[in-house]
């Protein structure tokens, strides 16, 4: 340990230490991977347009979705209609090369990203945007996007995808093969949002630095971060409590309950709508039998589990919509942990006994742990379940083949609205819908839903579709634990992020 | 034979000079290896076959109000986070880990024995098609294959049999062919093929017999590796599936106990590993001693 | 040059057997079970996306077609681009294999230090108190499980002593340290970096020790069995039997000729120690090339998995030729034109 | 200068203990050499090492070993450095085990000039390329860079020497240092000792189980039994007239060239667990009576110089020598009266037919490869016996596995009772196997370690499958029919005997009947006096009328013995041919004449003109090329035609021999002679 292993010496030059538990697999967010630690670096070192501002709920601060304000962008705002959104840049922004912000910039960066046909290209569809077309140049510091239809959604999903390259420095790499530059932006740090990349040792660390040319508000906070892959939890934890270490980011449930009592470490706790559930599948035996899946639904021990796995710091739920969304009603899922009902239940489904896989990610120790317990209930009412881990590849697969008969999921909706939730789990052929729910009400709803601006109207289609949810129980839905997020005890203001994407501009050091 | 660095133990002007016999050392030292080898093994097994008669917990047994329980009370050895009874789990877990590694082992030596034997004694082309084959296998370093190997295969305590099986039968082939061909060489082989016995029989009971001698000092040196590898595996998430009890696993599963003073998850299954590994190397020294043959 | 002969026509037989851990390698990842598209795409991914991602990794292709394109590739020095992160496979390769082979190769050397030193030592007193502790002391350590010993050198020697730096990274950020060759070492070494080196080599000790502790129990059981067969050979008892003085008895007549028969085991358990690194790295946070190789199985990321089992199989059987080279500089009778 | 005195080696094993050496005295002086002679066993190495202070783990010893005034039992380890090698150097018994494989020759004889001649690195080259030159290696200064692994025998055993000679001991002690060489090679080692205790002043301690050999150097010769010393005294006392019964029982057991009967002696020496009590050689001593197995004798004089330690000394020739001198020898006295050369009402019919025969050893990678056979013809009727000598790796080993079709011929044909080996596969191959036996030349060794005996030798009816019960009673009678008892069935290999062993091995090849039986050297790797037994037992097995056999052996007088015909082999290639009389008395072909040369004797000998070829045979091995005649390049009478011209059997009278040159040899012998 250093000599400053009493945990005061980071804040001395201005450089915050993090542990993450990888190293971010690429630097390109059109053309690659879904990964975690990378989406949230994106976050920070790519120059967002609008993002979210901040709000306190019970003391303490969450990001605002209500309230997405324009941060590298001047305004973003729609017609009367709500269909074309024009965007305004400021004047005179440059990028770390020198060149300045312009529209072709945004234009070209979206362009991208329906070439990549991955992650933006699959919002923007929610939202209506399906072709280069309808992302217009008016001149170089407007830009509109022509959505296909109005929708609700357009700020929180712009607000996580209207992130720009440098085109003019990114087409100098491209060539014929690789019109993109995909070669060289994977391998080579983005321009800079509200942090610089200072450096990166692959593998190992991030170096990054404030953004001295961020021109908008909420700039960062600290000088410098330095993230440091540690992919062992209990290294992490070491290092934390040696003070080798200001944030670790990716310890598991149980290592934050023994951290609390620690001197000098404080763990920052916020709600959080992760939600944990069981998705079942409603087109394989047995689980195509709703009786069979209510009687899951009751054998599962959600007190226990949030006792247990989560050490209390969870938060039972009500409906398959998560807690802090508008429109969560108690009557979404109305199953509490009844062995006899469960027993009962499958008796009206007329069987003794099933069995099935349970799947969860191979080494996602709160899902194992969760499973077990799920397990050693269910084994109780004649359902035996066979604990299935698999890893990153295989799942992927697996889910794609749609024949995983129960998967633990867990995850966060990154669009705080339920017609978001829809979209992307409970409706037909949705990216997240493992259990291939379809309800024709619910698509219904869905469809009107996208013209539907007025709140207390979506509102009152949320809660019938919640009504619907709660008949046809697609999945078991566990509850929604806490963010907790160790830290040494002169680190502040966490902000908790809607999509669980660390903002770290937002973060300081107190001594 | 002699020390010779080493003087005479100095005698009395008439009596008999006395060298200190360091053969019988030896041979004490290496029964004391095998004795103790075994000793640690036969313990071993006697817990894991009787493992139900030690304990009142299943190995799979939930405590649901004892998550990390500390050893004592109802638990002698606490439990783990999932509140299942570590000494059960501990005890059960020998009859995997020992079952696999032994099940292992045995496939890998039945079928590299008998590849190495055909293609020894044959030689010829057989002979060079196997050992490129071999060469090519050989080529990967055994946990990596093992690693890609059970990716492939997924986990599963049969699955993970044929993977350490896999990975081991060509150190074997390899190993009993080297002895074929000499054993081939050797003149009681040509006095029974002179006596017009046929192939098979000059196999099986000429030339396998005395070939055996190193594959039966490695096997149990091998043994104790398997365990190793699989407990490596099970640490990467690619072995047993949980919950199954398996040492390697539950040091996985316990590892983050450790640096918050947990010490109860891993350090008793760590144990019982490092025992069992030992038992077989003790063993496999100790016949290595014996037989005088070089690793 | 009868040795360089050797060391040529030892490299052309080579030749079938990469190719054919080409081969194998190729057709392994493909057949896991997986499938790394789908692992990239995230969730959101239409079945157009896939296809377009599957073309644009060539993976829509025949497998033979695949096969004809990854050889091309590699004739080129092309090892192919990452599917998770889109960049290179060559230049992530080329950043993660120095820093493991250092820490291989200084384990191996340490080990194989400790072998010889202790056999030899073994060897002359054996069957006596100091030669059996030392034997079951090794034993012990060959049979504890590396990842295990390695959180527990974790705990005493940084969290309890604070010796030694923190389980995360290979060198004190700060220290200014260019890269050459991944290797913080060598690097410091190269560029003259002492602050560097000292740096690197703090956090090189306890990675070195977990991984020298399990591998050099075989060292030494081989070291010390020849040196006692050497002892009892009719070729060193003549050599004794005519007077020759200790020290020339030990260097010319004991040393080398025990040392013969090391080089192979050496290079197997070269294999043994890059194999460890998959979970020691994982431990130390030391992100070299195990991890990556890891990652990339786990991602099914095909061009990843390939490089890295190529290079693993490339480098071990390398090290087996040089093994063997040593050996026949060690021993004589090694035919080295035959 | 070395006088041993009462010095008993008893040997602590765990749970057994060997007498090695009981109450053995004797003593040598400068410039003497000392024989030191014996069955395997007898404790000759244990005498060589505890003069040297080596003796064993776990050994006791008590006497003294009296070096130059000091005890060597007694010495302090400095002491004891300075005694080896400067005081009393050891010549260790295999020579080519005994260089450290890892380092050169020359290294190796500098080390030891530059620690006991105190002579500077540079110094010490220079001596060591003398002293090479002087032990007869040729090309000194190439040999000093030579790694023991690329010395042949002969030349590691003068390496051996020049070793122990560059440590300048005022003794010189060898331990069986012509084993494994060739006759023509043993003889010039053994000159080398003589030289060194004549001109170097050395004192000679030569260790050997072979009287013949050591008879023609030494001045004095001590005989072990059973870790005792039976008798010492005059080489030629001792040698020709013998006082004590084992001493003469053993020069009774070795055939002799002039064709004297082999006098087999029965039993073995015993293993003592203590030193004995009573005469150890009394259980198969024809003259033992009460009082030799109640009391141990002490040695008494016989002579001037002369003990032996038996109650009942014994005198006159051991055997009836073969009166005269001349060329003509007299017939051997044989076990069964001569086969073939009898009668020849009708030919008998011919098991064996071996027909322009190549054998090639193909190396690894293609690529030329050993020619171990070049054109054999050779034809065995039934009930004749045909013996094939040579000196080593001429291809005696490779044309017995070619008559049992365990190497195939790569050019001719070999036949068995008419049948070609090579048109066989399969079953029908095994069945014709099972027609050839072979006797082979390591006893234990040719014996599967883990069978049993009874399952060795019914291997062959097994495989004609014969049903079990026959089995056991063909077995149980092939085993009696070799003079084994039927105990011997259950027991395992390393249980047995050597000379027990190959009994068991002959009994394996004769159980099945076969037409042709193969002796491969086999009673090379066997004491003298069990040798003895062996052979009496092959000559009976021999004179069986339906069968024939090859009788393949190094050693010319055991061929001598009972053999009809003789074959002689060089470099794979049969030199001469003919009637073992016709051969022996009148070799026509130079090789034969060098080999009956230099084979030692303890009788006349072979009396004729002598013929010394000029080389070793590796040596001569690199020489070898074109089609000439292989001996060209040692033989002293070749001529340019011999280098060129490939020589061709010739009838010579009733032999057959392949050198253009024979009518002239005569004249020529008579030249050399002078
Ligand atoms: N290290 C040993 N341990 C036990 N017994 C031994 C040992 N060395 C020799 N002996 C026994 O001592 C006796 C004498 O052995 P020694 O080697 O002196 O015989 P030898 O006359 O040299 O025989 P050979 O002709 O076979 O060399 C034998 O009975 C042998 O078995
Ligand atoms: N399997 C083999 N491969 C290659 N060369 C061989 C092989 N067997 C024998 N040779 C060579 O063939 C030659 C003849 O060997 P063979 O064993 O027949 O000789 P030998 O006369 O029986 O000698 P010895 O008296 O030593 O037994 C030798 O030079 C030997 O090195
Ligand atoms: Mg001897
Ligand atoms: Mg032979």
């Amino acid at each position: 340990a250093r000599d400053d292993a009493d945990g005061t010496g980071a804040a001395g030059d201005g450089t915050l230490r993090i542990a993450v538990p990888s190293y971010p697999s690429s630097w390109d967010q059109d053309f690659v991977g879904f990964d975690p630690i990378a989406l949230m670096l994106y976050k920070n070192v790519f120059p967002y347009l609008i993002d979210y501002g901040v709000t306190t709920v019970d003391g303490a601060e969450i990001s605002d979705t209500e309230n997405i304000i324009p941060t590298f962008a001047e305004s973003f705002e729609p017609d009367a209609e709500n269909r074309v959104w024009t965007l305004r840049l400021r004047e005179g922004v440059t990028f770390a090369s020198g060149n300045e912000l312009t529209a072709h910039d945004v234009k070209w960066s979206k362009d991208r990203a329906f070439a990549a046909q991955a992650n933006v290209a699959g919002i923007y569809r929610l939202i209506g945007l399906t072709e280069p077309d309808q992302v217009r140049v008016i001149d170089d510091y407007t830009v509109e996007f022509h959505q296909a239809f109005p929708s609700a959604l357009t700020r929180e999903i712009q607000a996580i995808s209207l992130y720009v390259f440098d085109s003019q420095e990114a087409q100098e790499h491209a060539t014929d093969d690789d019109p993109w530059a995909s070669d060289w932006i994977a391998g080579n740090p983005p321009s800079g949002g509200y942090f610089r990349v200072e450096s990166a040792t692959q593998g190992q660390e991030v170096l990054l630095s404030r953004n001295p040319d961020y021109p908008g508000p909420d700039p960062a906070q600290i000088d410098q971060i330095r993230l440091t892959v540690v992919p062992a939890a209990s290294n992490q934890r070491l290092q934390l409590q040696n003070g080798d270490i200001d944030v670790a980011l990716g310890m598991s449930q149980r290592d934050v309950a023994d951290l609390r009592e620690l001197d000098g470490v404080a763990v920052i706790s916020a709600p959080s709508n992760e939600q944990v559930a069981i998705q079942m599948s409603v087109e394989t035996a047995p689980f195509d039998d709703v009786n069979v899946r209510k009687a899951l639904a009751y054998a599962v021990p959600y007190e226990q589990i949030i006792a247990n796995v989560y050490g209390g710091d969870a938060r039972p739920v009500q409906s398959l919509v998560p807690l802090d969304m508008p429109g969560y009603d108690e009557r979404g899922y109305p199953y509490t942990y009844d062995l006899d009902a469960a027993r009962a239940a499958l008796d009206e489904a007329g069987l003794d006994s099933v069995q099935a896989e349970l799947v969860f990610e191979t080494d996602n120790e709160t899902q194992q742990q969760l499973a077990v317990l799920v397990q050693s209930e269910a084994a109780k009412v004649g359902i035996e379940l066979e604990l299935t881990p698999l890893d990153p590849g295989t799942l992927a697969e697996r889910r794609n083949q749609k024949n995983i008969p129960l998967q633990i999921t867990s995850g966060q909706m990154w669009v705080n609205d339920v017609e978001y939730l829809l979209a992307t789990s409970l409706t037909e052929g949705a990216a997240l819908n493992y259990s291939n729910y379809r309800n024709s009400e619910i698509e219904q709803i869905y469809e009107e839903s996208h013209t539907v601006v007025d709140e207390a109207e979506r509102n009152q289609l949320w809660l019938r579709v919640q009504e619907l949810l709660a008949e046809d129980v697609p999945w078991a839905i566990i509850c929604q634990p806490n963010f907790n997020l160790p830290v040494r005890d002169h680190v502040t203001g966490w902000v908790q992020p809607v999509d669980g994407l660390a903002r770290l501009q937002h973060l300081s050091s107190s001594s | 034979m002699a020390e010779l660095s080493a003087a005479p133990r100095p005698a009395a002007p008439d009596g008999p000079v006395v060298r200190v016999l360091a053969a019988q050392r030896a041979r004490r030292f290496s029964t004391g290896l095998i004795v103790t080898g075994g000793t640690l093994l036969g313990i071993m097994v006697v817990l894991a076959v009787a493992a139900p008669l030690f304990t009142p917990w299943g190995p799979n047994e939930i405590d649901p109000d004892a998550s990390l329980a500390p050893p004592g009370g109802a638990h002698l050895l606490g439990t783990d986070i999932n509140g299942m009874d570590i000494w059960s789990r501990v005890l059960h877990a020998a009859r995997l880990d020992l079952g696999i590694a032994v099940g292992a082992v045995a496939v890998a030596v039945v079928a590299g024995s008998a590849l190495g034997l055909v293609a020894g004694y044959l030689g010829g082309r057989l002979d060079d098609a196997l050992m490129r084959l071999l060469d090519i296998f050989q080529a990967f370093p055994t946990f990596i294959m093992a690693l890609v190997v059970a990716a492939l295969l997924g986990g599963g305590a049969f699955n993970l049999v044929l993977v350490i099986a896999l990975v081991n039968a060509p150190a074997y082939a390899r190993l009993v062919r080297a002895e074929a061909r000499s054993v081939r060489e050797l003149p009681f082989v040509a006095a029974a093929v002179t006596s017009g016995a046929p192939t098979w029989a000059v196999l099986w009971r000429h030339v396998l017999p005395n070939c055996l001698t190193p594959v039966r000092v490695i096997a149990p040196l091998n043994c104790g590796w398997a365990m190793l590898t699989l407990a490596g595996l099970s640490f990467l998430g690619l072995g047993v599936p949980v919950p199954t009890a398996e040492w390697g696993a539950m040091i996985s599963l316990g590892a983050g106990d450790v640096v918050a003073g947990r010490w109860w998850t891993s350090v008793p299954p760590g144990l019982f590993l490092l025992v069992s590994v030992l038992g077989f190397s003790l063993l496999g020294e100790g016949l290595q001693e014996r037989a005088g043959v070089r690793a | 040059m009868r040795l360089l002969r050797f060391v040529a026509r030892r490299l052309l037989q080579l030749v079938p057997v990469l190719f054919g851990v080409v081969i194998v390698t190729f057709l392994l990842v493909r057949v896991l079970p997986g499938d790394p598209i789908r692992s990239i795409l995230g969730p959101a991914a239409t079945e157009a996306d896939v296809a377009a991602a599957q073309a644009r990794y060539g993976l829509d292709q025949p497998l033979w077609r695949q096969f004809l394109d990854y050889l091309q590739g590699l004739a080129t020095g092309d090892l192919g681009t990452s599917i998770q992160s889109g960049g290179s496979v060559g230049a992530e390769l080329a950043v993660r294999i120095g820093p493991t082979l250092e820490l291989v190769i200084l384990s191996l050397a340490v080990a194989l230090l400790l072998a010889t030193t202790l056999g030899i030592w073994s060897a002359r007193r054996a069957h006596r108190l100091g030669d059996h502790s030392i034997r079951v002391v090794a034993l012990a350590g060959n049979s504890l499980p590396d990842f295990w010993l390695g959180l527990v050198l974790i705990l005493v020697g940084y969290s309890m002593l604070g010796w030694f730096p923190p389980p995360a990274g290979r060198i004190e950020p700060g220290t200014g340290l260019t890269t050459i060759t991944g290797a913080e070492l060598v690097d410091a070494t190269l560029t003259g970096n002492g602050e560097a080196f000292l740096s690197a080599l703090r956090y090189l000790i306890l990675p070195v020790a977990t991984l020298s502790i399990v591998i050099t129990a075989p060292l030494l059981r081989s070291v010390r069995a020849s040196a006692l067969e050497v002892l009892h050979s009719p070729a060193y008892t003549a050599a004794a039997a005519h007077g020759l003085p200790d020290r020339l008895l030990r260097r010319g007549y004991l040393v080398r000729a025990a040392l013969v028969r090391l080089p192979p085991l050496a290079a197997l358990v070269f294999g043994f120690g890059i194999g460890s690194t998959v979970l020691v790295e994982f431990v130390f946070s030391w992100q070299g090339f195990g991890q990556w190789a890891l990652r990339g199985l786990l991602f099914r990321d095909y061009p990843v998995v390939q490089a890295s089992v190529l290079v693993i199989a490339a480098c071990y059987v390398l090290v087996f030729l040089i093994a063997d080279v040593v050996q026949a500089m060690l021993d004589p009778r090694v035919r080295v034109d035959g | 200068m070395l006088a041993v005195e009462d010095l008993s080696v008893l040997i602590h094993r765990p749970g057994r203990q060997v007498a090695a050496l009981s109450g053995v005295s004797f003593t040598v002086a400068p410039g003497e050499v000392v024989g030191l002679v014996g069955e395997s066993g007898g404790g000759k190495s244990m005498v060589a090492r505890a003069v040297v202070g080596l003796l064993p783990d776990g050994a006791a010893a008590s006497g003294r070993v009296d070096f130059d005034g000091a005890d060597v039992l007694r010495m302090d380890p400095a002491a004891l450095r300075a005694h080896r090698g400067r005081g009393a150097a050891l010549c260790f018994q295999q020579p080519s085990a005994a260089l450290s494989p890892t380092r050169t020759a020359g290294r190796q004889l500098i080390d030891r000039l530059v620690t006991h001649q105190e002579m500077s690195a540079r110094a010490a080259r220079g001596a060591a390329q003398e002293l090479f030159a002087a032990v007869g290696i040729r090309n000194p200064a190439r040999r000093l860079d030579a790694y023991p692994h690329e010395l042949s025998g002969g030349m590691a055993q003068r390496v051996m020497i020049s070793l122990a000679t560059g440590c300048a001991p005022g003794l010189l002690i060898a331990d069986e240092p012509t084993t494994g060489l060739d006759v023509t090679l043993a003889k010039e080692i053994l000159r080398q000792f003589r030289t060194a205790a004549d001109i170097e002043h050395r004192g000679v301690l030569l260790i050997s189980h072979d009287l013949a050999s050591v008879a023609q150097v030494c001045d004095r010769v001590v005989v072990l039994y059973a870790g005792t010393v039976v008798e010492s005294g005059p080489a030629g006392q001792v040698l020709h007239d013998p006082a004590h019964p084992y001493t003469r029982a053993l020069l009774a057991s070795v055939p002799d060239l002039a064709g004297g009967p082999v006098v087999a002696t029965a039993g073995g020496m015993p293993l003592l667990q203590a030193p004995p009590a009573a005469c150890p050689f009394a259980p198969r001593c024809d003259h033992a009576d009460e009082q030799c197995t109640a009391s141990r004798p002490e040695l008494a004089e016989q002579g001037p110089g002369w003990r032996a330690a038996c109650f009942h000394p014994q005198h006159g020739p051991v055997r009836e020598r073969p009166a005269t001198n001349d060329s003509t020898l007299a017939e051997p006295v044989r076990t069964r009266p001569p086969a073939g050369s009898a009668t020849p009402r009708e030919a008998p019919p011919v098991v064996l037919d071996v027909a322009d025969a190549h054998v090639v050893y193909r190396s690894r990678f293609g690529g030329g490869g050993h020619h171990a056979l070049r054109g054999i013809s050779l034809r065995v009727h039934a009930g004749e016996t045909v013996g094939v000598v040579g000196e080593s790796g001429c291809g005696k080993s490779t044309l017995a596995k070619l008559m049992l079709g365990l190497v195939r011929p790569s050019r001719g044909r070999v036949t068995v009772g008419g049948d070609d080996l090579a048109g066989l596969r399969g079953r029908r191959l095994r069945e014709l196997r099972a027609r050839a036996q072979l006797v082979f030349q390591d006893p234990v060794g040719s014996l599967s370690p883990r069978r049993t005996v009874a399952d060795a030798v019914a291997e062959p009816l097994r495989a004609q499958g014969v049903p079990a019960r026959q089995r056991a009673e063909r077995v149980a009678e092939a085993i009696d029919r070799t003079g084994l008892d039927s105990t011997i069935l259950p027991r395992r290999p390393h249980e047995l005997s050597g000379g027990q062993a190959q009994r068991v091995g002959i009994a394996r090849a004769l159980v099945a009947s076969p037409e042709l039986v193969v002796f491969d050297e086999p009673t090379s790797a066997l004491d003298v006096t069990v040798q003895a037994q062996i052979l009496r037992l092959i000559g009976e097995v021999t004179g069986d009328r339906s069968r024939g056999s090859v009788f393949i052996s190094h050693d010319l007088a055991t061929v001598r013995g009972f053999c009809d015909r003789v074959v002689v082999l060089y470099l794979g290639q049969v030199v001469e041919e003919g009637p073992v009389a016709e051969v022996f008395s009148n070799p026509r072909h130079p090789y034969t004449r060098a080999l009956l040369s230099s084979v030692p004797s303890l009788g006349a000998g072979f009396a004729g003109p002598k013929v010394v070829l000029t080389k070793d045979l590796e040596e001569s091995d690199a020489d070898l090329v074109g089609g000439g005649c292989p001996l060209a390049p040692r033989c002293p009478f070749a001529l340019d035609p011999c280098r060129t011209q490939p020589q061709e059997l010739v009838p010579y009278g009733q032999s057959r021999a392949a050198c253009w040159r024979v009518p002239e040899l005569p004249e020529l012998l008579k030249e050399t002679r002078v």
